[in-house]
């Protein structure tokens, strides 16, 4: 995704240029605001206040952030290897399958602290799983993987449903879900944080697994760019050719690449379910997987851009939120539009003022590359 | 026989009205991407024509108007794909996502502010909608074994578009093979370069591969909104848009093909929705859930089994950047 | 020669292309007399496609005007450049590869809304221009499945298809067999007899001073001189395109070839359609001798190249280093094949040498990422990486000298080199090279050999595949002629260039058919 | 006293043509009729949920209503931070002092119009489309097919739409699934799926069949055509929470709403009187009287979670 004509200085591209989409795509939500009636100011208004504005409505918005980065990086990571894995939804569900045995069996008997890093690895393991057979399938027969991994979202669906209602619900409930989770699985929120600066997060789900997810940030930067495997994902991923002739083993390269990835989203499960919901029940991810291919390809396929981009859906939900609530004609499905709107201007058409910024900003008399 | 009248038969119509809005779905995904403009807004495509149409049918009481409004929406949702990824050359696979979005947040908003129902539009009348027809001679035939049935029950009685998504598939293969603009159109979709020193416009070319693909996306929603059911309803395209992907790619991006993966996933549902309740020898009573996700999980096995790899249009993806 | 008096067929007058940063041409007068060759030389980069795809309308100029036949005419696209008579052979073909030959010729002038009727009527036209022309070619072979002679042939026919008065080809010959080259340029003769005007660009001086009337030199974005063939030589052109001297023939003492290096036994191999391209090869490599293989592209050097570097698995035969037979236990991949000390040049630099998106250095360690040198324990070492590619910039002089910046944004010549570095540098015992100097300019060409002879006189053994016969004859030390996936003749390295160019053509085995 | 009513709708959403949009009835009626506005909330996914009732709790609105089980450990948690506020959770049971949870007994609903299907069915087989496999949807089904057995029905087909949100909202898919049962004699179709119920009642009627409405009365759907509707009386619920607080009779406990409380019911009106023969009315009639004295008695699905008939 090289942007198109001459250079601009780094602090045009990366700040000014999204900043101007971003309030592009704002001011035409103002339009769909008026059209039904209701005041844009307040809205913007309503929306940053509620996501930004105090310290709980900061909690929701990171929460959020945190579902976010964890599926960003999963379809990230996927895409370096040239692999377009649209199977966030049914790994991040199956992961919390993971999450949620490990927690029934832990809460009772052990803290947090050895209940958590277990879920973990189980969210991962489970998650990499569901990523496995469409892996395989593609690596060895060729089979494409986003037929196979949408197959597998649907095929999660059902599992998920069978399992719920059939075998994890308690006898008498109405909801299909797990019981609820003991403090031994409840994972600690971070108020105690973000008092000293004065925020109160209020009863805003925040909690641990935010770090985890920056932290995982960090290790998918490092693998994508510091790591020896990380090279040939990214070789196969340029020009498979070229990876052959490199000797990288393709087949090889491509499941362990779908493993880190559906592992990635099956560690959303750890956020929703043991930092906030304290049980698995159906439909738990909805939608994150999805949201996770916008974060991922407006963050450019960089853990910082996905961070920041995870975090501006954060803001869309919970402002989203603050918003349909304060606000009685403002639906959700205004939010979902106003969604889409951010998605089309600051993703798909973030190119379009560029040339502008370039009459105005370009180098003059950059350095000419010499030929040989 | 017994078994002919009441289970292949049923099973059979069934695939054939299942298939119907993957057929116009996986088309207009093919136009698209064979002139190397990837589609996954197909989705959304669907849902804005479905609403169109039934919006319009409901103002009109007519379901060709309905038809038409559908058609025009779901051009001009090809359109803004076309501005995001072809003229603004931006990422095909975002402008996509981002149309899906828009479609399932706007459709119930106008729903809403129009018809305050939640997005829902009023029951039509069926007058209004694209009606059950029955072909010539159907008493004639049913008589004879075998035919009789299969031409009555199951060639007979659908609705206009269903023989219209029939015929689309030929006429696609049609115009992709025997006409300039399909042959521009496959050589566009595998190296714009070619097409742009023969001094064909590339963009121009794409927006027009997208004009068709907006055509039956528009198809495809008047199929679901005022064919099979009688109104809109939120979100009642429920993935229909990302089968017909699977399918395309499936079908190797060849129309032919495209009807026959259609045919097969509807196959697959049928299969799965007659079988649902039905106590199966030896295993028994097997749990609805693993029925419902038996047309996946058979899907994923063909892929493997039989389907080799599917290489896209070479082209595809990428928007046409001549001076780096 | 045309008399003065008729107006040019082309004039070029100021103009003027910038790429972003890059000034590719500097405000160029030309000017090109009608039913003439012209030719166009100059290095990697100066311009000259550049140049001419203005022409053909598929850039536009920044600045400029361009006359058809003394009148100005707006070159908007290449339709217009289509409708003003210009017909363009295009250095990297534009074809749709998995197109017929004759839907290739009639993309864009289809004749109708249908294909049918169009249709028949190419066919015809085809037939037409084969006859007159002896281009013939099968007007129903899929592109992908011809040789790039043929390839090249059919841009030529779309060209012709088109009523092209004026014909530009750029480096036309660096896909063909000097055989093949010498009917291109009888070909050219014929057109230019017609009347009609032709534009080549080429590296090669030879073919300029044989073929053309003028010729017009280019150097980094500006027109350098214009002469009369006849008034120039070779080495002029080469000091006016560089900028200095050089030297246009290698210099290298006898061979002292040593023991067997690399030995090939009967090796097959089948491609994906399991069509046999290599069909029983034998030979050795001796240390500190150059092995050349000449042939016509296409006869199953590239799959033998690739089969010895362990890229394609071979359905027979085996391949020793060093006495050490290859992928013995049935695993032979590139990786062990590397470790055993043979480095690779591959034929195509852009689709196998290099990863165009990547930066230079990324590009410096491909193929040896799992070399602990450039490791520290599974994270890679950024610094040794860097100072190892700066290294090899220094040393073979590639420039841009930065080790950041994007490979696609080096020139042809110097993205040659990065791959040369990179592989001559690990110091193997065997160096499989191919097409080192494809439309590489002579000041780098130059250089390239003089490397490869080094390396040799270092007592490697190097197999060379070229489709250039001067560079075989010039650099090889023994030959090996190949046609249809087998070695069909072993001229002595002095053997004159007929009786290789015979070989190359499968006379000798039609002859052995017969 | 004064009251600030408030009303937090499942994920299904306000319109699902089911029993949010039941509930939302209620409250705008409560409107209507009082003149006493109420603020109420869509949440997007879970966690928004708890969100929103506790956001209400805190801004002071008092009733608060949550409907769908979903809410259930949520207003349990709630309910505790804020003992001064009353909260109403449908469809779901929480024991809390400030807690009124109202349920339903659908099964006995269910049992009425099935008996109707069962007797006016005359292939004597009758279908079931529920939108997920899920207890409540199978409490709904178990009712039903008790009743069709009493109606003398033989066979009974019960399909589920789906396992993921798109159940409540693929009227394509429900219309297929009718098709089916359909195509294998059903003449009586039960639909209890949100919106995906509208293409089952549309195929029903497109085939010369009859459907059977849910939650609220849908007979005026399809006049004529619709057999009769399982109402479900949410919006009565909600009203009534707000009345009752209103009113400063506002009660805690389990409110189990079935044919004797009027929670539940069949709708006979002029859309379906010609299509209810006076033997048939009598008898449905007989049958929910006999409910309510007790002397037949519905097998409720959740309380072994198994089904007498198949
Ligand atoms: N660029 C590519 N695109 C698609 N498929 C490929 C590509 N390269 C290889 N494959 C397929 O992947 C399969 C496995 O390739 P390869 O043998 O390189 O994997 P591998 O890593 O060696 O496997 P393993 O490590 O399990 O031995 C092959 O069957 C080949 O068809
Ligand atoms: N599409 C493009 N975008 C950006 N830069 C380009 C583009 N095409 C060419 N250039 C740059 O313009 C300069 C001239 O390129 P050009 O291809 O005209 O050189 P050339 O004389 O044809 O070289 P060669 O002999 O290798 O073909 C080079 O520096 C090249 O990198
Ligand atoms: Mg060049
Ligand atoms: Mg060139």
């Amino acid at each position: 995704m090289s942007a198109p004509f001459g250079q601009l200085p780094r602090w045009v591209d990366y700040g000014l240029l999204p900043f101007i989409n971003l309030v592009v795509a704002f001011l035409v939500s103002g339009l769909v605001v008026l059209f039904i009636g209701a005041s844009p100011l307040e809205a913007i208004n309503y929306m940053v206040t509620g996501a930004l504005g105090s310290g709980e409505g900061l909690g929701f918005t990171l929460y959020y952030a945190t579902s976010f980065i964890f599926t960003g990086l999963s379809v990230a990571v996927a895409f370096h290897c040239g692999l377009f894995n649209i199977g966030g939804e049914g790994q991040v569900y199956v992961g919390g399958l993971g999450v949620a045995l490990v927690a029934l069996a832990l809460d009772r008997i052990m803290p947090w602290y050895v209940t958590a890093p277990l879920a973990a690895a189980a969210g991962f393991a489970f998650g990499a799983a569901w990523a496995l057979v469409p892996a395989w399938l593609q690596a060895k027969r060729g089979s494409h993987i986003v037929i196979t991994t949408i197959m597998f979202n649907f095929i999660a669906a059902s599992l998920m449903v069978y399992l719920l209602v059939n075998v994890m619900k308690q006898p008498g409930s109405m909801s299909p879900q797990t019981r609820l989770f003991e403090s031994g699985a409840l994972l600690p929120r971070l108020g105690f944080l973000f008092s000293p600066l004065g925020l109160d997060l209020g009863t805003a789900p925040l909690n641990v697994s935010f770090f985890l997810a920056l932290a995982s940030g960090f290790l998918v930067w490092v693998l994508v760019w510091r790591t020896r495997f990380g090279y040939e994902i990214r070789t196969i991923g340029a020009n498979p050719t070229a990876a052959a002739y490199a000797g990288i083993r393709y087949g090889r390269t491509v499941v362990i690449t779908m493993l880190i990835s559906g592992g990635l989203a099956g560690l959303m499960a750890l956020n929703v379910l043991l930092g906030d919901h304290g049980k698995l029940q159906i439909e738990f991810p909805s939608g994150a997987g999805f949201v996770g291919i916008a974060v991922a390809l407006m963050g450019r396929s960089h853990p910082v851009g996905i961070v920041l981009a995870a975090i501006l859906f954060g803001i869309l939900y919970q402002g989203g939120a603050e918003l349909a609530f304060w606000v009685p004609n403002i639906t959700r499905e205004m939010i979902v539009l106003i969604q889409g709107l951010v998605i089309l201007f600051a993703g798909a058409l973030e190119y379009m003022f560029r040339p502008a910024l370039v009459r105005l900003f370009a180098p003059r008399g950059a350095a000419v590359l010499r030929p040989a | 026989m017994d078994l002919f009248d009441t289970l292949l038969i049923p099973v059979l119509a069934s695939t054939l009205r299942l298939s119907v809005p993957l057929i116009f779905t996986a088309l207009a995904g093919l136009y698209a991407e064979r002139s190397g403009v990837f589609d996954i807004g197909l989705e959304g495509k669907m849902l804005f024509g479905a609403f169109a149409a039934a919006t319009a049918a409901a103002y009109t009481g007519s379901a060709w108007a309905g038809l038409g409004a559908a058609i025009l929406t779901s051009v001009l949702i090809s359109l803004l794909h076309g501005f995001a990824s072809i003229t603004q050359r931006g990422n095909q696979i975002i402008s996509g996502v981002a149309i899906n979005f828009i479609a399932s947040g706007l459709t119930v908003l106008l729903g809403n502010a129009w018809f305050g129902q939640g997005g829902r539009t009023p029951q039509l009348p069926n007058t209004a909608r694209f009606t059950e027809i029955t072909l010539p001679f159907v008493d004639q035939i049913r008589p004879i074994p075998v035919i009789g049935p299969i031409y009555a029950s199951v060639i007979s009685g659908h609705n206009l578009l269903v023989y219209l998504a029939l015929l689309a598939v030929p006429f696609t293969w049609w115009v992709l093979f025997r006409t300039r603009f399909g042959l521009r159109l496959r050589a566009v979709g595998e190296n714009p370069g070619a097409v742009d020193t023969a001094g064909v416009s590339v963009a121009w070319l794409r927006y027009r591969a997208l004009i068709c693909g907006g055509i039956l996306g528009g198809f495809a929603g008047t199929y679901l909104s005022i064919a099979q059911s009688a109104a809109f309803i939120r979100e009642m395209s429920a993935g229909k848009g990302y089968i017909a992907l699977a399918a395309l790619v499936f079908a190797k991006w060849k129309p032919v093909n495209v009807l026959g993966a259609c045919l097969l996933f509807g196959l697959l549902d049928a299969v799965s929705i007659q079988m649902q309740g039905k106590r199966l020898p030896v295993i028994g009573e097997v749990p609805v859930q693993f029925i419902q996700a038996l047309p996946y999980v058979l899907t994923v096995i063909l892929l493997a089994g039989f389907i080799g790899k599917a290489i896209p249009p070479k082209a595809g993806g990428v928007p046409y950047v001549k001076e780096r | 020669m045309t008399s003065p008096t008729t107006p040019p067929a082309i004039e070029l007058v100021g103009i003027d292309k910038r790429f972003g940063a890059v000034h590719a041409n500097k405000s160029i007068d030309l000017s090109i007399a009608r039913g003439t060759i012209h030719g166009i030389v100059g290095e990697n980069g100066a311009g000259k496609s550049t140049l001419m795809s203005i022409l053909y309308g598929f850039y536009q100029a920044d600045a400029g005007e361009i006359r058809v036949g003394g009148a100005p005419v707006a070159i908007t696209d290449s339709q217009a450049a289509i409708r003003a008579g210009i017909g363009m052979v295009h250095q990297h073909f534009m074809l749709v590869e998995n197109f017929t030959v004759l839907e290739n010729v009639m993309l864009g002038a289809e004749g109708g809304v249908l294909l049918r009727r169009g249709t028949a009527a190419a066919r015809a036209e085809l037939k037409r221009i084969e006859r007159e022309y002896g281009l013939d070619i099968d007007p129903d072979a899929v592109v992908e499945e011809l040789p790039v002679g043929l390839q090249q042939r059919v841009e030529i026919l779309k060209a012709l298809y088109r009523g092209a008065e004026i014909l530009i080809l750029d480096e036309p010959t660096g896909v063909l067999t000097p055989a093949e080259a010498d009917h291109l340029f009888k070909i050219l003769g014929q057109l230019r007899a017609q009347g009609k005007t032709i534009v080549l660009i080429t590296h090669k001086l030879r073919e300029i001073l044989a073929v053309t009337d003028n010729v017009s030199v280019m150097r980094r974005g500006e027109m350098v001189a214009t002469r009369k063939t006849a008034e120039t030589s070779a080495e002029e052109l080469a000091e006016l395109m560089v900028g200095r001297r050089v030297l246009l023939h290698v210099e290298k003492g006898p061979a002292h070839p040593g023991p067997v290096v690399l030995s090939v036994e009967k090796l097959t191999v089948r491609d994906a359609r399991g069509v046999t391209m290599v069909d029983g090869v034998s030979f050795d490599v001796r240390a500190g001798e150059i092995v050349g293989i000449a042939g016509v592209a296409g006869n199953g050097q590239s799959e033998l190249l690739e089969a010895i570097a362990g890229i394609r698995r071979p359905s027979a035969g085996t391949i020793r280093v060093n006495g050490e037979a290859l992928g013995a236990d049935g695993r032979l991949d590139p990786a062990r094949v590397r470790a055993s000390g043979l480095a690779h040049v591959p034929e195509d630099r852009h689709h196998m040498g290099l990863v165009l998106s990547f930066e230079e250095n990324e590009n410096a360690i491909l193929g040896y990422q799992t070399d602990p040198k450039y490791l520290k324990g599974p994270l890679l070492d950024i610094d040794a990486i860097r100072a190892d590619a700066r290294a090899k910039i220094e040393r073979y002089d590639i420039r841009p000298p930065d080790c950041r910046l994007r490979t696609a944004n080096f020139s042809g010549g110097n993205q040659q080199k990065i791959v040369l570095s990179r592989e001559i540098e690990r110091d193997p015992a065997v160096l499989l090279v191919g097409q080192p100097t494809r439309g590489v300019d002579i000041g780098a060409i130059e250089f390239i050999h003089k490397r490869l002879v080094a390396l040799r006189d270092a007592g490697k053994a190097i197999l060379l595949v070229s489709v250039e016969l001067d560079e075989i004859r010039s650099l090889a030390d023994r030959i090996l002629v190949m046609f249809a996936g087998r070695i069909v003749g072993t001229p002595p390295a002095d053997a004159d260039e007929q009786e290789i160019g015979l070989m190359m053509a499968g006379i000798e085995a039609r002859e052995a058919a017969e | 006293q004064d009251i600030k009513p408030a009303l937090v709708y499942g994920t299904g959403g306000k319109f699902d043509k089911s029993f949010n949009e039941a509930g939302y009835n209620g409250a705008e009626k409560y409107k209507t009729d009082t003149g006493i506005a109420y603020r109420d909330f869509e949440p997007q996914n879970d966690t928004q949920g708890e969100q929103a009732i506790r956001k209400f709790a805190s801004e002071g609105f008092n009733p608060v209503v949550a409907l769908s089980f979903a809410w259930t450990d949520a207003v349990a948690k709630v309910s505790k931070e804020f003992p001064e506020t009353k909260f109403v959770l449908v469809d779901s049971v929480v024991d809390a002092p400030n807690v009124r949870s109202v349920v339903f007994k659908e099964d006995e609903g269910s049992y009425l119009v099935g008996l109707l299907a069962g007797l006016k069915s005359e292939t004597k087989k009758v279908g079931f489309v529920g939108g997920m496999d899920i207890p409540l949807i199978r409490k709904f089904g178990c009712g039903y097919v008790q009743g069709a057995k009493a109606g003398g029905a033989t066979q009974f087909f019960q399909n589920m739409t789906g396992t993921t949100g798109a159940a409540w909202n693929d009227p394509v898919r429900g219309g297929e699934l009718a098709k089916s049962q359909i195509d294998q004699g059903a003449d009586v179709i039960y639909a209890a799926a949100g919106a995906t119920g509208l293409g089952v009642l549309q195929t029903a009627v497109d085939n010369g069949k009859l459907g059977i409405g849910v939650d609220s009365n849908q007979n005026y759907l399809h006049p004529g055509k619709i057999l009769t509707s399982m109402v479900k009386k949410v919006d009565v619920a909600v009203y009534n929470a707000y009345a009752d607080a209103k009113a400063g009779q506002f009660t805690a406990g389990v409110q189990a709403l079935g044919l004797k409380e009027g929670g539940v019911d069949w709708a006979l009106d002029d859309n379906n009187g010609p299509l209810v023969t006076p033997e048939m009315k009598a008898a449905v009639e007989k049958a929910k009287a006999d409910i309510i004295a007790g002397t037949v008695t519905v097998h409720d699905y959740m309380s072994d979670e198994t089904c007498p008939v198949e």
